[in-house]
């Protein structure tokens, strides 16, 4: 069964959620969001999904692109506002947070704000992330990126704006921060994990039909070498399930 | 295509998903001697009296018991059987009824740890520990007493502070919940939204179970959502001899009984405090209606609500 | 025509509010909470009304005795929780305190905790108080007692609940206090105020009806001498208004 | 009796309350130069988007605006109207749809000092004023470049702080409010109530007004009690081309035709940018609202909703 890249990073975030979880979504997150649904549908039923907008384990008709359209309100299970979101963050409830980036480096620090130089007007302006905080109080961070490419997957990120592992070891831990930090980092090419002890960015696995050169090509930074081990494809019942259920209108696939 | 589920998300979801309805008895495991006890509703509203008598009836003592900031008839009975080492209050009384005999009495004996609270000093400790902060300011406390007798405010260099409550267990009463914890009350939340986000584990019981699509309908009016809460027991009835907003009235004529009882003086004519606990504790809930005078009783208290 | 005393105290505190103003109620208030919605129906239809339990512009067919009765939900304009009463008073939002006292003493601080020295158990136990921060964070404070008394009445509080003026002068603003505090205290016998410089208990008028003496004796601490103004009585609008409108079923009456 | 009222005291009250509807023009009169002004709603939805036009009608320049923690149409509109000296954010985008074209370009030719937020120094910020206190910890934001790059977050000895926010003016779109300010979000409240109770003066458009027993008939649905709103200002789609929670949806195709006008580069072909805010901007709402597409599009816009 074919499927596109999005389809099949929603089944590959999918399969990091755990039941009984509960997990926020960010902006531009119809990636993250269909997968929290699809895990809800699958093998997480107590999965709880928390929107950007406070909308809590909604039930829409089809995946809406805008995390915060006011669709995903009707029939949602509770309505939180910022401060509510700001407090189950600070209160490190949250077990999970996705993010995407404009960079992401090795060591799974993520930039939305700016490229170039400090004290320089910047290369290039990003939008900025709105809930920095979790990826300290999440216990996982999971990134991922359509855009796997060595302008995005670099050395070192020009901007911290929100921490992944810092400079690696135990860099993290040394700034106080207790939580886990990045776990994984899902592309269209491969899936990355954060091994201890260097925390930074291995090869997991290689995803279907992706030659191992393509990913060295694509990363701005050394990995181990291959070879790698294989991501298991999207299963039939995977896929149906995100076409049957969570992304009826396929906004996956388009 | 084989993997297409035959039912719809929700369907499936629902089906699959755990549900938080227990026994009262199974949800109050655990609590026992130093268990910080956060208990909700506010005077005697919305308050979890069955939870409090059957925490009675298990016999539990050496509680440390946070009310709400103000509280009434559940911190007087729980004090007066024995069971509190040491109370977090900013108010117990029966408002217009009176004050609270054992409170007052055991706090006159000495034989109960005050920790002096306020709405300020409770909200910024809760606050703390929502924020993740060690403490958290309450400037308005500046030039009380509490600053020199409640170990709940602390002078610090830049005023007054709060230290971080996080209670071991809220037990809230609400009027409704689904059987995933998404709670709504229908009157006042209070503080119970915010013990439920400070509190390791929150126990709800509530006068009836509605459906999952119910609190769909409605998303606006769940008050706690389910993924802070631990168990949900249904409990008609449940904060008799208190209100629950919007269901049924506060009993004043059993308010005025237990106060009577409370109030007695040792040993006149029989402990009449110890009866009341035989007579209205020591009994199973259905048990405990019947007694209080049952669906006559109960049906002239929902009349003044309606 | 004849009135109880709370009937009284409920009209004399319903002239102290003012149009357009934001007030909160305590516990036991139903003489606060008549005078606020007297002071709405006559001439402060503006007065924001704030009951202790969250409900806001209540319209209750009648007087509950509970301050936080589920009835006083019914038909409010919005529902604040206890984090919103906290905001609402740190924010320096609130125009006026309403407050009684196990104890009250010439600078109008407030006992509700405990009688006898500190270090010994107490000689009486109070209710204790909820919304102590409003004595400091309300732009003024309103006293009122219905037990006017020399118990009551006390040269100096056992244990300051919520500051008053301290122990006058200046001693309020020094303490760091910005907010005026206590502008009056009504009580069946008499309206006394709390004059600059001094900040002390003074009587303002005398009720009607009441010899000066009945005052002075019970009053716990000294007061400047007779003669002082005459209270203006109820007015008749005043009291048909309470009676037709606020108090229907005589809860202040009986 | 004399006295007696011939009315109920809710008519009475109802009858002498004063109205907080006002025109727009009243409603936003004094933001100028140097106003801290808080504009609600999150990224494209829920935002005062005629009022944004009504302020760049009215020639403003210089503001110091703080954007509900994601922003993105609005934000960008004022920024490329050269209405804007200090902007504090979190993030501005338009999700899917792309970048926010005149805030980037500003950001990068340094015509903007950006003050880089994230909710919690936003809502940290907020809450400092809320709680009487110079600023308020937002342990959470260690280790990030906003502590060496924004003044928006402070280093103490005990971690990162966020100093006091107090809008000047928060600017709110909600879908209905009564003629007292009781205001009611049909989907996400969010930023808003925080904002309201932060701010020194609140201004509300709402597209529809609601009569007072509307809002007292479900007092749970009020998300911004009336005390504190200032102005409410009743504008059928007021919101527009952002979406209004329950009522509409954003209008895709004319934020993509923004979208266009505003990323494309000076002098290309006419300024197209300039072109918008002429065609879009420079006209009251009702001449908007026809050029946009009528009703045609409006009811398009409702049925996408219901």
């Amino acid at each position: 069964m074919s499927y596109s890249d999005r389809e099949l990073m929603a089944v590959l975030l999918a399969r990091q959620l755990r039941n009984g979880e509960i997990g926020m979504m960010g902006a531009s997150s119809e990636i993250p969001v269909a997968a929290a649904l699809l895990a809800q549908c699958l093998h997480a039923p107590d999965l709880t999904v928390i929107m950007p907008s406070g909308a809590v384990n909604p039930r829409p008709g089809r995946l809406y692109r805008s995390s915060s359209d006011g669709r995903w309100f009707t029939g949602c299970e509770a309505i939180g506002t910022a401060y509510d979101l700001f407090e189950l963050s600070e209160n490190g409830r949250l077990d999970f947070m996705c993010y995407g980036g404009v960079q992401l480096d090795r060591f799974g620090n993520i930039n939305l704000t700016r490229t170039g130089p400090f004290g320089e007007p910047p290369r290039f302006r990003g939008p900025g992330l709105a809930n920095i905080s979790m990826a300290v109080t999440a216990k996982r961070t999971l990134l991922f990126s359509t855009a796997h490419s060595p302008r995005t997957f670099v050395e070192r990120v020009d901007y911290v704006t929100a921490p992944g592992h810092l400079s690696g070891g135990t860099q993290r831990r040394r700034a106080g921060i207790a939580t886990a930090g990045p776990q994984v980092c899902i592309t269209p090419l491969a899936v990355f994990g954060f091994p201890e002890p260097e925390h930074a960015m291995t090869v997991s696995s290689l995803n279907p039909g992706i030659e191992p050169g393509r990913v060295l090509d694509a990363t701005g930074f050394a990995l181990p070498p291959p070879p790698w081990p294989a991501t298991e494809p999207p299963t039939g019942e995977e896929l149906g399930a995100l076409r049957a259920v969570v992304d009826r209108t396929g906004v996956l696939r388009s | 295509m084989a993997g297409v589920p035959r039912t719809s998300a929700v369907e499936r979801a629902t089906d699959g998903r755990l549900s938080k309805v227990m026994t009262l008895d199974s949800a109050l495991a655990g609590i026992g001697a130093d268990t910080l006890i956060a208990v909700g509703g506010l005077w005697y509203h919305n308050r979890p009296a069955a939870a409090i008598r059957a925490l009675l009836r298990g016999g539990v003592s050496g509680l440390r018991l946070l009310t709400s900031p103000p509280s009434s008839f559940d911190t007087d009975l729980l004090i007066g059987a024995g069971a509190v080492r040491t109370l977090y209050t900013a108010h117990v009384s029966f408002e217009h009824l009176g004050l609270a005999p054992r409170f007052r009495r055991a706090a006159e004996r000495a034989e109960l740890e005050i920790i002096e609270c306020d709405e300020a000093t409770v909200l910024g400790g809760l606050m703390a520990t929502l924020e993740g902060l060690p403490d958290h300011p309450v400037p308005s406390l500046v030039a009380t007493d509490l600053l020199r007798t409640s170990t709940q405010v602390r002078t610090g260099t830049d005023g007054p502070r709060a230290p971080a409550l996080r209670p071991d267990v809220a037990v809230l009463h609400a009027q409704e919940a689904d059987r995933f914890g998404n709670v709504r009350h229908l009157g006042a939340a209070f503080c119970d939204p915010v013990f439920a986000k400070a509190s390791a584990r929150v126990v709800v019981t509530v006068d009836r179970l509605v459906g999952n699509d119910v609190v769909r309908a409605e998303p606006w009016r769940t008050t706690i959502p389910g993924y802070l809460v631990d168990a949900v027991v249904p409990l008609p009835y449940g904060a008799h001899p208190c209100s629950s907003h919007g269901l049924y009235c506060h009993d004043e004529e059993h308010l005025r009984h237990y106060l009577a009882a409370a109030g007695a003086p040792d040993g006149d004519g029989g402990d009449a405090f110890a009866r009341y606990l035989r007579e209205f504790v020591h009994l199973d809930h259905a048990t405990y209606l019947d007694r209080i005078g049952g669906t006559a009783r109960l049906d002239a208290l929902d009349e003044e609500v309606a």
